[in-house]
């Protein structure tokens, strides 16, 4: 089964995961992803984390306030749908179920949610990883967050893209 | 009817509005007219992709937006 | 933090994984595999799933009643503690957490469950990754299956290996 | 006392006995020839590791238990 959803307000992923994996009899395996806002600054000089932007140089060692993403309603969802099957038909999956936020976050929500149930743990990780890297570099949204010294737009950083072309097949 | 421009994500602080709506028919000549030079300068490049009724153009300057067409104008993303 | 547990009872993921989220404040991102016991059989001659054997011939097309799984006390805790250890060390994690059951199980249980909490995604999804690749083949456990015509000994499948092999370092 | 001789998972199937006391001492040659044809086949394989009192022998042909200890034969493992 196949679950791709928006969301408008804070979710606890525990209450999708639970259900998805009942939805699943038989599997062998589920794999799950859970991207978090951060309050960055992780005091080892090695920018942000998850769901923000890394190496844009030293305001991000500034603390993270709020994050704010937004998306482009006709493209966002169907671009999430054509992810999830690609990534079905590519892991043999047996479900897949993504979740992204839009709109204003605060620090320790979760932004993201990616969890892949499959017949072998090698399908079901790969899954993940490859949705990640979609969602991260090669989807509908934009985000920013807030600082003290007001809002700063993200871009994916070079390892994001790095990561994304892991995926590209041969010619 | 008229041709609506949405500016997403940075775009829309670079143009200081969400969205302008034009006189169609809009093509590419005529929409980096419009936009101002910050985000036309933008537009240039190649990681800034452009979507029409709901599609994102394979050659943005074949761009033929007509009367009521939303064009987006898509800079690069960041999700997760 | 690192929680790692060896369990003879049936377990529910998501006690587990909820309140390990919530013990690491801060984090970017959270992977979390679970092994279930699968019925087998998956229609498309695939042969086993997790938790399971694979490719040990025909007998492996029969439905699979129940599992068990045995260890050896004094190592097998003890390296599955090793092996978060290095986890935490190789990729940089803020928290592991792995818990494995021992005894008997019946199809649908889970049998593992690795999560783990990093600043970055890629650190996570590698560690479970990982780990996983090492409790099915070079942690202390033994496991076999009951069929309809007894209890068969399952042992790693030739992809296991290959699967461990992927993390060796370079001399 | 005496050295405890534990066979490990299809160890035990094949030695009729999930564990068996012997007299201390107890070296390589001694373990071969208490076990049984079948698994002392079994060890004679790389892939078969023995613990000796809760630690894995780097060279297993170096076995030398005292009384007391715990010989545990470790045939290949499968988990997750």
């Amino acid at each position: 089964m196949k679950d791709v959803r928006l969301l408008t307000e804070p979710f606890i992923p525990g209450a999708f995961v639970g259900p998805f994996t009942q939805a699943n009899p038989g599997l062998g395996g589920v794999c799950t992803f859970v991207g978090e806002v951060r309050p960055n600054k992780d005091g080892q000089g090695e920018g942000q984390g998850e769901g923000q932007g890394e190496g844009q140089g030293t305001k991000d060692d500034w603390g993270v306030e709020a994050l704010e993403l937004s998306h482009y309603e006709p493209l966002t969802l169907p671009g999430m749908e054509a992810l999830a099957d690609e990534a079905i038909a590519r892991f043999d999956l047996m479900g897949l179920l993504m979740v992204h936020r839009v709109g204003k976050l605060r620090v320790g929500e979760p932004i993201v949610l990616v969890s892949a149930a499959a017949r072998h743990r090698r399908g079901a990780i790969d899954a993940v990883d490859f949705c990640m890297d979609h969602l991260k570099a090669a989807a509908w949204f934009w985000k920013r967050e807030k600082r003290a010294d007001g809002w700063h737009w993200i871009e994916p950083r070079e390892d994001d893209y790095a990561d994304l072309a892991r995926w590209d097949k041969g010619p | 009817m008229a041709v609506t421009i949405l500016f997403l994500g940075p775009l829309a602080d670079m143009a200081g509005a969400e969205s302008k709506d034009v006189e169609a028919p809009l093509d590419w000549a005529g929409l980096l007219e419009v936009v101002g030079s910050d985000v036309a300068d933008q537009l240039t490049q190649e990681r800034v992709n452009i979507a029409c009724d709901g599609r994102v153009l394979a050659d943005k300057t074949a761009l033929n937006a007509k009367d009521g067409d939303e064009v987006a104008l898509l800079p690069p993303v960041s999700g997760g």
